[in-house]
């Protein structure tokens, strides 16, 4: 539980959200194009922030969904930027012992011939600590 | 030593007479020693062939006189140094004076010889000769002094704050810079004392006030038709300080009248026959409103909006503003 | 009873304290005080003036000068003055007469605003029991005072 | 010498439980001045009263001090008994033992000397009070309505019919404002035209109402009372005395291409036009932005075909002054730009409309003549989003809303909703929310009728991208109750934009001295108390120049500040609060510092000749407060360094008395 | 006028084309392209939160670069663009700088520390602002007429639009603009400033062409002839997940415009 508030304390910090400013409207939602993929979406990142549930966001794999095309912060009335919330859990997430999403083994698989390196570094720069 | 020549001034207030453009001359005429020369009016150029001169000791400033002087006929012509432009645009911002009636020649200032600094180098002063870098004092009984420029010249010229003149018709000579004088120095260093050394040090001071009015009389803020300490309706009427706190009274007051609106031309510590450093209080002011509400000339253009006369809705808080003055905290 | 009788003996000193209020909000935070019977020390005297611009810094000299051990100027909040803007303009010049006093070796702690709000009774009591403590504590007024006045 | 009295109040035990009032009365008769002193049970009775009158004639009394409670208490009742008694109730002065002493003070001793000491000081006050009467000034019995929309209508007639003469100034060429656009209004759907038109007619034929249309405010001067107005007349190139209205020359004029601002640039209208068919005044007006005559010289058409003989091409903007006591601001709102808000492709698409361009497309007298057909393709729309909250309820770092809510919106997307599914039950509707706020007589039933018998779809969420693609408007949206992201393929998309005060707002607020908040609403005197009045005294709010209002709150305040002019008209003279500041004339400086920090503008300068003490004579300049324009802050008097500007009632020498008395 | 240029990890591999277009459509633009000697990759994301200091530190010392040669920053990349110019708005902020600067005052040519004062341009930028799209319409000798071009911006250029401060996020007009003066005629369909899904691309290939496809569907349906793109990201997604158009680098097509890829 403490550990849960702290990290809590930690994404509000780094992300620099204030999720008390959402008046709950769901235009980031309707806005997000990944919300099929997505188990959790962007309105319910900002109330389960607010609310302490931090837990099930940690472990969700709709931190990977994520596009970070930053969608949700230009329309968010509000000013909330739910966007800059969930790459704070990203980044909670993947600091964590053994977070890693991405490992350099793992990249030759998901290589082409055409991948540009943007896509790696990003990928690296995301998904690892 | 003076980069205008008696003559060129002589010559050019000649020119203005002769045309038509003044019909009077505000001057230096000599006293009854090198050292104390006086204000003076002049309306042809055999009388000031006679009188006029210019040197060292013409720290007078002029602004002032021009309020009583402009309520007569005519136009009249003014010398105004750097320092006395910034006086002459405040008067001018107080709607004291007739710009109208007044012609002002700028003329270039290289600071004006302290004769109290003067007479402690020597005594029985027959004449000064300034030679630049120094100046020789030709006494009667210490003989001949030569002594750096500099260490005669009075705190206002050795901190002077601006050669250049912000109001004027025509220029003799160049016009300077703003300078970013050390001029606050001495009264950071009072506020870094403690309060009972401050305390001390302004009884000595304000102790030796024999309540002249000449700091009053002389200052170009202070053109009040009726002066508070004069008026007897006004609560604080006095004539003469019974004792330590109406000394401080008057000077408190005088210096909080004039907040905002002093230019800083330090002419109340050159008449002070007492030598008190009056212009450290208007400082204080000018120092304080620097620091609480931004950078403030009073002078440096007509019609601005003095801070006393202004606000933010984000001002300090007195409080606060006492603490951030402070220095030794 | 009178003061004098009594300003040297320190278990019984008791400081002078003139309050200028200015009509709308503070005299109002005081009255407030009175009716929620909100008590603070009857050494605080309050001069009543329509606004805290009234307050002309000779008042505050002359206070001091026929005894006054501290002088306090409450006015509305900033933005809050009935006038719109006669708080801005006291906060100005108190800052800088304030910092004239205490540059001319006068205690700081001698002089005070403070905004209080018609709503603020308690504020009012809080800050003058603050106040008079703070005063009480430097003692006499000795640094401005007119001794012909006291006689 | 003052002959003053001294009455000490007991206030029951609420003063004389902790004073000595015995003491009080009896310390305070030795005081410079006091002829008389006692003290009394309840001096706010009949009895105290009493006795104040009795002892102000038996002792010749001419200065009177109660020391009671508060002066916010009952400072104004001892005034009047003194004036019954025959003294000038600025004599009074009262000393606060209750509030300030007895409440507050637990301890006998103390609190009695406290008491005393506050009697003293108001003794020493009362040496130096002067009879003081409120200065007058004369009213001039007209008023100034500014905006011609319902606001500034119903202001006018309520104003009128008390027998007041009114002037409207509007900046259009008509009255009629907001709602003369409007189709039907909520809760009770009665046609806006229908309510508002006779209205508007009413102020047409009223003898006591003058409109200046197509005319701007240009300058005020003076005061509560007496006001100067300057009214520019804009150039209308039509004679409006000898227009008949006929409309001969709307229908020839050959430039046809002209946006149609009255249906929100819809359809066109010609180059000289009448807004609408109700307008008032109901005459022609050329646009000199389009008028080939004007451009260039080459045309005439109207001019030929005008009988009357009203056209006049060389006119020019004229400039009427005029006087008024009374000025009421009715400038209203618009509906903010949809530019920032292009992730609903109100650019990109034409099918994406306002809900006030939603008004002129079921307006009968709209672009489709009432019918709802998509401005693109005129075809008839199956699916209709309604969006709510478009740029309001923002953050306050927003760019591009605004931080309040709009207060209409809810209530006429309800009606747009309920009225296309009762016209058209084919069509599909949805209304995005986020909450809906319908606080106001019959409001709530209407939206629920909306949704409960017209079958409105209304989800709670919000709309995030409007996609034109071929005919159809992809909607992608949020279905928060749902759990869904929704796509709807519509036909229509309406967006309910945020309202913001006009624009003339803030340049007017200027000329009048009224301040308006950050939003560039005008600020009311009390938000509870005073809510039609602005802090400038005799400047009064009407409509939605002063918040979001929806019809029947702006007709109520438009009552309430009609209701506010009515009482100021009908003094003929005003008297002000006789505390204000004066300058002597003698001793003033003509600096104009004080003139800069009056925040009422009440000091002038003048130019004055006088005669000196020796005997010269000189002009200068001097301050001057005019008493019916200074509120009494007395801000000046500390500005002024020669000690010339005083405030009655609260002069120098009173409160360094009083400082004095304290501090003996 | 001199620039200093970053271009970036990709463009000296997989978007040459994007480079080479940039530099010779500059030198024929008479902009003074100055490549830094040493410059390290952005890292291709910004980390939007604010205790990451070394994932920074490489925009910082190309920004720090451009200040010290007095010169504004230019980039072609979208994601070199977004990151760099999100970071120098990082650095405006003084308690991050403070802490990124006592990191960098390791660096053996640390001189003065940084503090957000570079101007950072996109290509597009300072074709619009510096060089100005009417210039350009002078300068073009092979009019692109006829051709009906998708502009398409995706989300790094513009978004987050208090940040990049690059055009409108939701109406943005440079890149038509700029179509409209190489002689061609801009096609304007909503999905521009969609998403590509590039940051997935990597690892859920299905969703990259989810949004790849909605994309290349819209600009096909608004009847395109041509995307041109800034981000060799964008570009990849599109093509790779069928994009019935062809997608080009708006560099290219400025080359083309200018007479400058013919030339070769």
């Amino acid at each position: 539980m403490a550990d849960m508030e702290r990290k809590r304390e930690q994404i509000l910090r780094i992300s620099g959200v204030n999720p008390r400013k959402c008046m709950r409207c769901g235009k980031c939602t309707a806005t997000c194009p990944s919300y099929d993929e997505m188990e959790y979406h962007p309105h319910e990142f900002v109330y389960m922030v607010e609310t302490g549930e931090i837990e099930p966001l940690l472990k969700s794999e709709s931190l990977y969904k994520c596009l970070s095309c930053m969608a949700c912060v230009e329309r968010c009335p509000r000013g909330v930027e739910p966007g800059k919330l969930v790459e704070a859990i990203r980044l909670v997430a993947v600091r964590e012992k053994g977070g890693d999403r991405i490992t350099a083994n793992d990249i030759p698989a998901l290589l082409d011939d055409e991948m540009p390196q943007q896509a790696i570094v990003t990928a690296f720069r995301k998904y690892q600590k | 030593m003076q980069a205008v020549t008696r003559e060129i001034l002589i010559n050019k207030a000649a020119e203005l007479l002769g045309n038509g453009t003044v019909d009077r001359v505000f001057g230096w005429k000599k006293g009854e020693f090198s050292y104390d020369v006086t204000p003076a009016l002049f309306t042809t150029r055999e009388a000031m062939d006679a009188d006029f001169v210019f040197g060292d000791f013409c720290g007078a400033n002029f602004s002032k006189y021009l309020v009583a002087e402009t309520r007569k006929e005519g136009k009249v012509l003014v010398f105004l140094k750097p320092c006395d432009t910034y006086s002459f645009n405040q008067l001018l911002t107080e709607h004291r004076f007739d710009r109208e009636k007044v012609y002002v020649v700028g003329i270039p200032c290289s600071g004006m010889l302290d004769t109290v600094k003067i007479k402690a180098v020597a005594e029985g002063i027959a004449s000064v000769e300034d030679n630049g870098d120094r100046v020789t004092v030709h006494s009667l009984f210490d003989g001949d002094v030569t002594v750096s420029r500099n260490d005669m010249l009075p705190d206002r010229c050795k901190n002077c704050k601006s050669k250049k003149h912000v109001a004027y018709d025509e220029l003799i000579g160049e016009d300077g810079e703003v300078i970013d004088s050390g001029r606050f120095d001495e009264v950071e260093k009072l506020e870094k004392m403690t309060p009972d050394e401050r305390f001390a040090f302004w009884q000595n001071e304000l102790s030796r006030c024999i309540r002249c009015n000449a700091c009053r009389d002389v200052c170009p803020a202070c053109t009040c038709e009726k002066c508070v300490f004069d008026n007897p309706d006004s609560g604080v009427e006095n004539k003469a300080a019974a004792n330590s706190f109406e000394e401080k009274m008057f000077h408190i007051i005088r210096a909080f009248h004039v907040a905002g609106r002093c230019t800083d031309c330090g002419e109340c510590s050159r008449v002070c026959p007492q030598h008190i450093p009056l212009h450290l209080l208007n400082r204080k002011f000018i120092k304080d409103i620097n620091e609480f509400y931004g950078d403030y000339q009073a002078g440096a253009e007509v019609g601005s909006r003095a801070p006393l006369v202004n606000y933010t809705a984000d001002d300090p808080e007195p409080a606060e503003a006492v603490e951030r003055s402070h220095h030794d905290a | 009873m009178s003061m004098k009788n009594i300003e040297n003996n320190n278990e019984t000193y008791r400081p002078l304290i003139v309050a200028f209020c200015c009509n709308w909000c503070s005299y109002a935070g005081a009255d407030l005080a009175g009716n929620n019977r909100l008590a603070y020390p009857a050494d605080v005297k309050i001069i009543r003036v329509p606004c805290s611009c009234r307050v002309n810094p000779t008042f505050i000299l002359r206070a001091f000068q026929r005894g006054a051990d501290g002088v306090i100027i409450c006015g509305c909040h900033p933005g809050d003055c009935h006038y719109t803007s006669g708080n801005y303009y006291t906060r100005r010049r108190m800052s800088l007469m304030f910092s004239m006093l205490d540059y001319l070796g006068i205690e700081r702690e001698r002089t005070r605003v403070e905004w209080v709000s018609a709503a603020e009774g308690a504020k009012f009591a809080a800050t003058m029991n603050d106040f008079c403590e703070t005063v009480a504590k430097l003692g006499k007024n000795k640094r401005l005072e007119d001794l012909r006045c006291k006689q | 010498m003052q002959r003053i009295g001294v009455f000490v109040c007991h206030c029951g035990t609420n003063i004389a439980g902790t004073v000595d009032v015995a003491a009080v009365s009896e310390s305070l008769g030795k005081e410079q001045g006091v002829v008389f002193s006692t003290h009394y049970q309840y001096m706010c009775s009949q009895a105290g009263q009493d006795i104040i009158k009795n002892a102000i004639a038996e002792y010749k009394l001419t200065g009177i001090v109660v020391c009671s409670c508060s002066p916010r208490m009952h400072e104004t009742t001892f005034r009047k008994t003194a004036a019954a008694a025959g003294i000038n109730p600025y004599m009074v002065e009262i000393a606060n033992i209750r509030e300030q002493c007895s409440w507050v003070h637990k301890d006998t001793i103390s609190g009695t000397e406290k008491a005393i000491i506050l009697g003293k000081a108001a003794v020493a006050k009362v040496n130096l009070n002067a009879p003081l009467t409120p200065g007058e000034t004369p009213v001039t019995k007209r008023a100034l309505v500014i905006g011609g929309g319902i606001a500034g209508i119903q202001t006018a007639l309520d104003i009128a019919d008390a027998g007041f003469p009114v002037d409207i100034v509007e900046k259009k060429p008509t009255i009629g404002g907001k709602m003369a656009q409007l189709d039907k209004t909520f809760p009770t759907l009665d046609c806006a035209a229908c309510i508002l038109t006779p209205k508007m007619v009413d102020v047409a034929q009223n003898d006591k109402i003058r409109i200046f249309s197509y005319s701007e405010v240009t300058s005020v001067k003076g005061f509560v009372g007496n006001f100067d107005v300057t009214i520019k007349r804009k150039a209308r190139y039509v004679k409006e005395d000898v227009c008949t209205g006929c409309g001969a020359c709307t229908e020839k004029c050959p430039q046809k291409k002209v946006p149609n601002e009255f249906n929100l640039g819809m359809d066109n209208r010609r180059a000289i036009y009448i807004p609408f068919a109700q307008a008032v005044p109901k005459v022609a007006t050329i646009d000199p932005d389009y008028c080939m005559m004007l451009k260039t010289g080459k045309c005439g058409v109207c001019s030929k075909v005008c009988t009357a003989g009203a056209i006049d091409y060389k006119a020019k903007d004229e400039y009427v002054e005029e006087k008024y006591g009374a000025i009421v601001v009715a400038t209203g709102f618009n509906p903010i730009s949809m530019d920032k808000f292009d992730e609903f492709a109100y650019s990109q698409s034409k099918d994406v409309i306002t809900s006030l361009e939603f008004e002129r497309l079921t307006n009968a007298a709209g672009p489709t003549q009432g019918k709802l057909l998509r401005p693109s393709d005129g075809e008839h729309p199956h699916t209709i989003v309604f969006v709510q909250c478009v740029g309001s309820r923002c953050d306050s770092c927003s760019e591009k809303g605004k931080e309040y809510c709009s207060k209409i919106c809810c209530m006429y997307t309800a009606k747009h909703a309920m009225l296309t599914r009762d016209k058209y039950p084919d069509t599909d509707v949805y209304v995005f929310y986020i909450d809906v706020r319908t606080p106001g007589k019959n409001f709530d039933e209407f939206y629920r009728r909306a949704v409960e018998e017209y079958g409105v779809h209304y989800i709670k969420g919000m709309v995030g991208k409007v996609s034109p693609e071929g005919k159809k408007l992809m909607v992608q949206a949020s279905d928060l109750i749902a759990g869904k992201q929704l796509h709807i393929e519509a036909d229509l998309v309406v967006l309910a934009a945020a309202i913001e005060p006009d624009k003339s707002a803030r340049p007017l607020a200027t000329m009048l001295t009224a301040s308006m908040d950050t939003n560039d609403f005008f600020t009311e005197a009390h938000p509870k108390l005073r809510p039609v009045e602005s802090p400038t005294a005799g400047v009064f709010l009407s409509g939605a120049c002063q918040g979001p209002k929806d019809i029947p709150e702006t007709v109520s305040q438009a009552g309430a500040a009609a209701a506010k002019v009515i009482g100021l008209l009908c003094k003929d003279k005003l008297t002000g609060n006789p505390c204000v500041a004066h300058s002597d004339e003698m001793m003033c400086n003509g600096c104009s510092t004080c003139e800069k920090v009056c925040p009422y503008g009440a000091i002038t300068y003048v130019d004055k000749e006088f005669r000196m003490p020796d005997r010269t004579t000189r002009v200068r300049r001097v301050a001057q407060v005019n008493e019916a324009v200074c509120q009494g802050c007395g801000c000046c008097t500390v500005a002024c360094p020669s000690g010339a500007m005083d405030l009655k009632g609260f002069a120098g020498k009173q409160i360094m008395a009083e400082v004095d008395a304290i501090c003996r | 006028m001199k620039v200093t240029y970053y271009p970036g990890c990709t463009l000296r591999t997989k978007a040459k084309d994007l480079d080479r277009y940039a530099r010779e459509c500059a030198a024929k633009l008479g902009i003074e392209l100055c490549e830094p000697e040493t410059w390290q990759c952005c890292g291709g994301a910004f980390t939007a939160s604010n205790d990451e200091i070394a994932t920074k530190l490489s925009s910082v010392r190309a920004l720090k670069a451009a200040r010290d040669a007095d010169t504004p920053l230019l980039t072609v990349c979208s994601a070199c663009h977004n990151v760099i110019k999100r970071t120098n708005i990082a650095m405006q902020d003084t308690d991050f700088a403070a802490k990124v600067n006592t990191y960098m005052a390791q660096d053996k040519d640390f001189t003065t520390p940084y503090n957000g004062e570079t101007t950072v341009y996109h290509y597009l930028e300072l074709l619009r602002d510096v060089v100005g799209f009417d210039k350009i319409r002078e300068k073009v000798v092979n009019p692109l007429t006829g051709k009906k071009v998708a502009a398409y911006y995706g989300c790094l250029l513009l978004r987050p639009g208090k940040a990049m401060r690059f055009d409108d996020p939701e109406n943005p007009t440079i890149m038509e603009d700029f179509i409209r003066a190489l002689g061609a005629e801009p096609v304007i369909y909503p999905a521009r400033n969609e998403c590509c899904g590039g940051y997935v691309a990597l690892e859920d290939g299905a969703s990259a062409e989810k949004k790849s496809k909605k994309v290349t569907d819209s600009a096909v349906n608004h009847g395109a002839d041509l995307i041109v793109t800034a981000c060799p990201l964008c570009r990849y997604n599109l093509i790779k997940n069928g994009s019935k158009l062809p997608v080009v680098y708006f560099t290219e097509l400025l080359a083309e415009a200018l007479g400058v890829k013919e030339a070769e």
